[in-house]
């Protein structure tokens, strides 16, 4: 679904990430992990399109989308929710799920998928005229995730969804996510819960200083003593 | 006479905030420095002048003319503007007093520095009990008012106008939602003018026009713009009603040369004591800019 | 020498450092690490006085140093290098070194003097005329400590200096900083690149929300699990 | 740079003096008028510069120190006898005062709002010089009685003059020289660049700021002082316009904003234009001039950010560092 040939790509004059080659199908759970600043969120930023890649190709439903817009991808449905929720704090709920579905391509069902996530979602409903930035960290970061699916994402990147959350939020946010794959949405998951993320995933890549250093099944990564030396540097 | 004199601010302030919801909307969406202001509701005021000199039409009609020519300058001011947005700061404030030196000029070149006004389409005032009102003043102040109202609702409303509130909280946030945030900027920077060459075509029947007097209503809707809370629009039509408020009880108390020092005095005094502005409670398009540097 | 108590900074109702307290004697480099938004770079804009903290109390030399500006505990001899760089970048490398110098000599022979010295102890000569904008990133970041070391400080705050470097650049600037640690300045790193900090500090203080949840040895705090399980997730321990 | 240098110095006073002897040689009032302008330019943009160009503090009311020192050394004299030799400088001092009281208020202030605080403060000087007639005269003006003088400061001879802003100028470069090489200067260029950073290494913000706003306002204040008894006349509108900071601020940015040569290049360049195209326009093209500066300033923004010094210098040393690096 989603094929990543040779990205490099990076801020200013600094290059983050090098040489990435990744490749997400459909219907399955993808985890990238890695340690701080190792460029997780630059890649998937230049996934997104909100940073332009330097070099190398990004293609999505066999489509070469290097050179689109972000506001182009999120149209084909690759959809990203960002680290740190990023909701429009001085809008409301509601305006919130509504702007998920700005894109013309998902307009019509936007009353279908706003059924769709207070259903998933009942607390949003209870609060939907409150403004978003009065909600606590785990009713944000429901709330990003609704917004998302309003856009009917094909792709869904999800990153750090478990950041600055209560252990027994993070468990929620991983069973939605589980719901989401389910609904055939194909998500890669950025985290630095290992752990759940690996649990999760069908496949996983580890990023070290903007390299892909392993990847596998999210199984044998979790067997890999490599992966615990990259945390911890024993 | 207290009376007669808050009824005739708010009237004022009816017209000014027109001018200052353009220059919030800029600013509180694109964060566009734009100190030219003043000087693209001149030339609504020019225009609309022109076009009642050369065939007669009612400054009511000229908007025919008005709203295109303001939105073709603001298309070409928008690209001189465009790579500078978020990042240089500083050179918005060169780049928009270059161009109010060259409206100013050109007006000047092409008008003279003679006061031009329109003041002859109606002849009489009204009367409701002993407050007198000028029929032009009451006019601009309900145009001003339905404008400012219906653009509210489309802020509010609209999935454009959303999206203009998106990308004034959150510019990365809106690409993600799939909003294309150049247009916006574009779209909201050419709606910015088109509110200012409207409030020149009224405040035309009122006052006169002279090349600088973009000076003055450029400091007057930067003062209602940080008075209102940086980029909140509500706020900045509140403030505009208090500056006509201050513009004529002071005017009418201290003279009329001295109503502008009043408001003036009231801006330096708001950017020191409370830069986030008297009305920053009522939450609009209200982006947290920081006035004060930490040190 | 430097010595924290009960620091503790609320940003609206968010607490992000909380009730830390440590002593960092003189001579030693200890690092700080702890996974992402845990407060770190939070906690070294309070010991640098950009930001003021909620409650608690920071001391330099026995001196306390909380609340001053910036410029003022600069001055008693604490420096820092920034996360996210922040070069001057229109002005030389060389002028932007002297920036520092200037602080204990006002003479211009005299701060130039120690330019040249910190530009030949970090090996920038061939880089002082360019100016800073045209700089790589990890050059900008060696002007940054070299910035700092200018200052004559005592102890310096290093905040991921390796960051974003490849592996010869890292080698290279850890070598640095056991070379300028050697010349007696007290050194506080924070890093994510691992393998760097075990090598690199003699201690570990590692921050988890804000709370400091270990601190000692950097083969104990790997086998702490407070560590582990803020590193990788709860339950990474119990399976193993 | 490790010391004065010498030559350059000589270099320097050589080329005053051959101005000094080129201004008796000029018979006609006419271009002395057209020197004294530039130089009278040069001064007030080199002046301005310390403040927008090094410290980056964007002031577009600095017509506000200019009209105060002009009507304080005015009034002094026409009303208390106070010789305009001692009223200059005291007219620098008031610009001074208020550049203080400008300076803790709004120097905190962040870019935009600074700028519109300096513009606020103009217009609010303009309109009190207009509604105190008493003192200043109102929107009549004043007029300095035409008595040559050493002790009223008036002269008969334009050369004097010329002589005057001629020093005038010397004095400024001399201190925006002597400050672009010294520790204020190196700490005026941290702030403009990261007031963060600048901070972290010891540079208190407020006291370098607030000391580049007060010479910067004494010299304003001063320039415009000796403009009052240069004209003979000053009225509201002609010394506190806004349009004039806004005219001396884009010759700073033209020539080079932070550079010493910067402004005095600027004014070098569009001085000259400006007063023939005022002198052969006129009337119907009275705006020309002005526009000019806009158009200029404009493009230079969009093309070389830095003005013609600053750009002219980068060229230079990329080319001597290659040089270098071919030698290698």
């Amino acid at each position: 679904m989603l094929k990543i040939k040779q990205i490099s790509s990076g801020y200013g004059e600094s290059q983050i990430i090098f040489d990435i080659h990744m490749q997400i199908d459909q219907g399955t759970i993808v985890s990238l992990v890695g340690s701080n600043a190792a460029g997780k969120t630059t890649l998937i930023n230049t996934i997104s399109g909100l940073i332009k890649a330097w070099s190398g190709t990004v293609e999505f439903l066999g489509e070469d989308i290097t050179a689109l817009s972000p506001a182009a991808r999120v149209d084909r449905g690759l959809i990203q929710t960002p680290e740190g929720r990023r909701l429009f704090p001085d809008l409301t709920i509601k305006e919130n799920l509504l702007m998920g579905s700005y894109s013309k391509v998902v307009r019509a069902k936007r009353q279908e998928n706003l059924d769709y996530v207070y259903h998933l979602f009942p607390k949003l409903l209870e609060r939907t005229s409150q403004l978003a930035g009065s909600l606590s960290g785990g009713e944000q970061q429901m709330c990003a995730v609704a917004r998302s699916l309003m856009a009917c994402p094909k792709l869904l990147i999800l990153d750090e969804p478990s950041l600055g959350l209560a252990p027994i939020l993070i468990v929620k946010v991983f069973e939605i996510i589980e719901d989401i794959k389910k609904k055939g949405v194909t998500i890669l998951l950025v985290e630095q819960n290992v752990q759940k993320a690996l649990c999760l995933a069908d496949k996983a890549y580890v990023l070290e200083s903007g390299r892909i250093t392993l990847e596998g099944t999210g199984q044998a990564l979790l067997k890999n003593d490599q992966l615990q030396k990259a945390y911890l540097g024993i | 006479m207290l009376i007669q004199l808050l009824i005739s601010g708010i009237m004022l302030g009816g017209v000014y905030a027109l001018t200052s919801i353009g220059l919030s909307l800029i600013f509180g969406v694109s964060k566009i420095v734009n100190f030219a202001h003043g000087d693209f509701v001149v030339v609504g005021m020019y225009i609309t002048y022109s076009v009642y000199q050369a065939t007669g039409l009612s400054p009511y009609l000229s908007w025919i003319v008005v709203i295109p020519c303001s939105v073709f300058l603001g298309y070409l001011v928008f690209l001189l503007l465009k790579r500078t947005i978020g990042v240089q700061e500083v050179n918005q404030i060169f780049i928009t007093l270059g161009l109010s030196m060259v409206i100013q000029n050109v007006i000047l070149m092409v008008f003279k520095s003679d006061y031009r006004t329109i003041r002859t389409i109606f002849k009489n005032n009204i009367k409701i009990g002993d407050i007198f009102l000028t029929r032009e003043g009451l006019l601009a102040f309900l145009i001003a008012i339905v404008i400012t109202v219906v653009f509210l609702w489309f802020l509010n409303k609209t999935d454009t106008g959303r999206a203009m509130k998106a990308v004034s909280q959150d510019r990365s946030a809106a690409h993600l939602m799939g909003v294309r945030v150049g247009g916006i900027d574009l779209l909201v920077f050419c709606l910015g003018i088109v509110f200012a060459g409207i409030a020149g075509s009224l405040l035309i029947t009122m006052f006169a026009a002279y090349p600088t007097s973009g000076g003055v209503y450029n400091l007057l809707a930067w003062v209602t713009v940080v008075m209102g809370g940086l980029g909140n629009v509500v706020g900045a039509l509140f403030a505009a009603f208090l500056i006509g408020i201050i513009e004529i009880v002071s005017g009418y108390y201290l003279g009329a040369d001295m109503r502008q020092v009043v408001y003036y005095v009231f801006f330096v005094i708001i950017l020191i004591l409370r830069p986030q502005g008297l009305f920053s409670g009522i939450k609009f398009i209200n982006r947290k800019v920081k006035t004060n540097e930490a040190h | 020498m430097l010595r924290l108590q009960n620091v503790t900074k609320e940003f609206g109702g968010l607490r992000a450092v909380d009730h830390v307290s440590f002593t960092i004697p003189k001579g030693s480099i200890t690092g700080l690490i702890g996974p992402n938004g845990s407060g770190k770079t939070t906690l070294f804009n309070l010991i640098s006085g950009i930001y003021k903290l909620t409650s608690g109390e920071i001391s330099l030399d026995g001196q306390v140093i909380s609340n001053k500006p910036a410029f003022r505990i600069a001055a008693m001899g604490l420096a820092r290098t920034f996360q996210v760089v922040k070069p001057f970048n229109n002005i030389s490398v060389y002028e932007n070194v002297l920036v520092g110098a200037y602080i204990h000599h006002h003479n211009k022979s005299l701060a130039e003097a120690k330019v040249s010295e910190v530009i030949k102890l970090l090996d920038l000569g061939k880089y002082s005329g360019y100016q800073m904008k045209s700089l790589p990133l990890a050059m900008k970041k060696k002007v940054e400590i070299a910035r700092a070391l200018a200052t004559d400080p005592k102890i310096l705050l290093l905040d991921e200096v390796m960051g974003g470097l490849n592996p010869q650049e890292t080698d290279f600037l850890l070598k640095e900083i056991r070379k300028i640690n050697a010349t007696g300045i007290t050194i506080i790193v924070i890093e994510h690149k691992m393998k760097c900090i075990m090598s690199l500090a003699e201690r570990i203080l590692v921050l988890d929300s804000g709370v400091l949840i270990a601190d000692g040895l950097p083969r104990e705090v790997c086998g702490n699990v407070g560590v582990i399980k803020a590193y990788l997730g709860d339950d990474f321990c119990v399976e193993d | 740079m490790k010391h004065i240098n010498i030559k350059k110095l000589l270099l320097w006073i050589g080329f005053f003096i051959l101005l000094l002897i080129l201004g008796t040689k000029v018979g006609n009032n006419y271009y002395l008028d057209f020197l004294i302008t530039i130089f009278f330019m040069a001064s007030m943009a080199s002046a301005w510069n310390l403040v927008g160009g090094y410290a980056g503090l964007i002031s577009i009311g600095h017509v506000a120190f200019l009209g105060l020192g002009a009507y304080t050394s005015s009034i002094l004299f026409l009303k208390l006898g106070v010789s305009p030799l001692f009223g200059i400088f005291l007219g620098g001092g008031m610009a001074m005062l208020l550049a203080f009281l400008l300076g803790i208020l709004t120097i905190r202030l962040r870019g935009p709002f600074f700028t519109l605080s300096t513009i606020a403060i103009a217009e609010i000087l303009l309109l009190l010089a207009t509604r105190f007639v008493d003192l200043t005269g109102g929107s009549q003006g004043l007029d300095i009685p035409y008595k040559p003088s050493v002790f009223n400061f008036v002269f008969k001879s334009y050369y004097v003059y010329y002589v005057i802003y001629l020093v005038l100028l010397a004095v400024i470069i001399s201190v925006v020289t002597y400050i672009n090489h010294s520790k204020t200067g190196c700490y005026l260029k941290a702030i403009r660049e990261d007031e963060t950073a600048a901070s972290s290494l010891g540079v208190s913000i407020l006291k370098y700021k607030m000391t580049a706003l007060l010479i910067s306002a004494f010299f304003t204040g001063v320039g415009g002082s000796i403009y009052a008894q240069y004209l003979l006349f000053i009225d509201p509108h002609s010394v506190f316009s806004v349009g004039f900071s806004t005219k001396v601020a884009a010759l700073s940015i033209i020539g080079g904003l932070g550079t010493v040569l910067g402004p005095i290049v600027g004014a070098f360049l569009l001085t000259p234009i400006e007063m023939l195209l005022r002198s052969q326009l006129g009337g119907t093209y009275q705006g020309l001039y002005l526009l000019l500066y806009g158009v200029i300033m404009i493009l230079v923004i969009l093309i070389i950010p830095r003005g013609i010094v600053g750009t002219l210098t980068e060229v230079v040393k990329n080319k001597r560092k290659k040089d270098a690096d071919r030698t290698k």
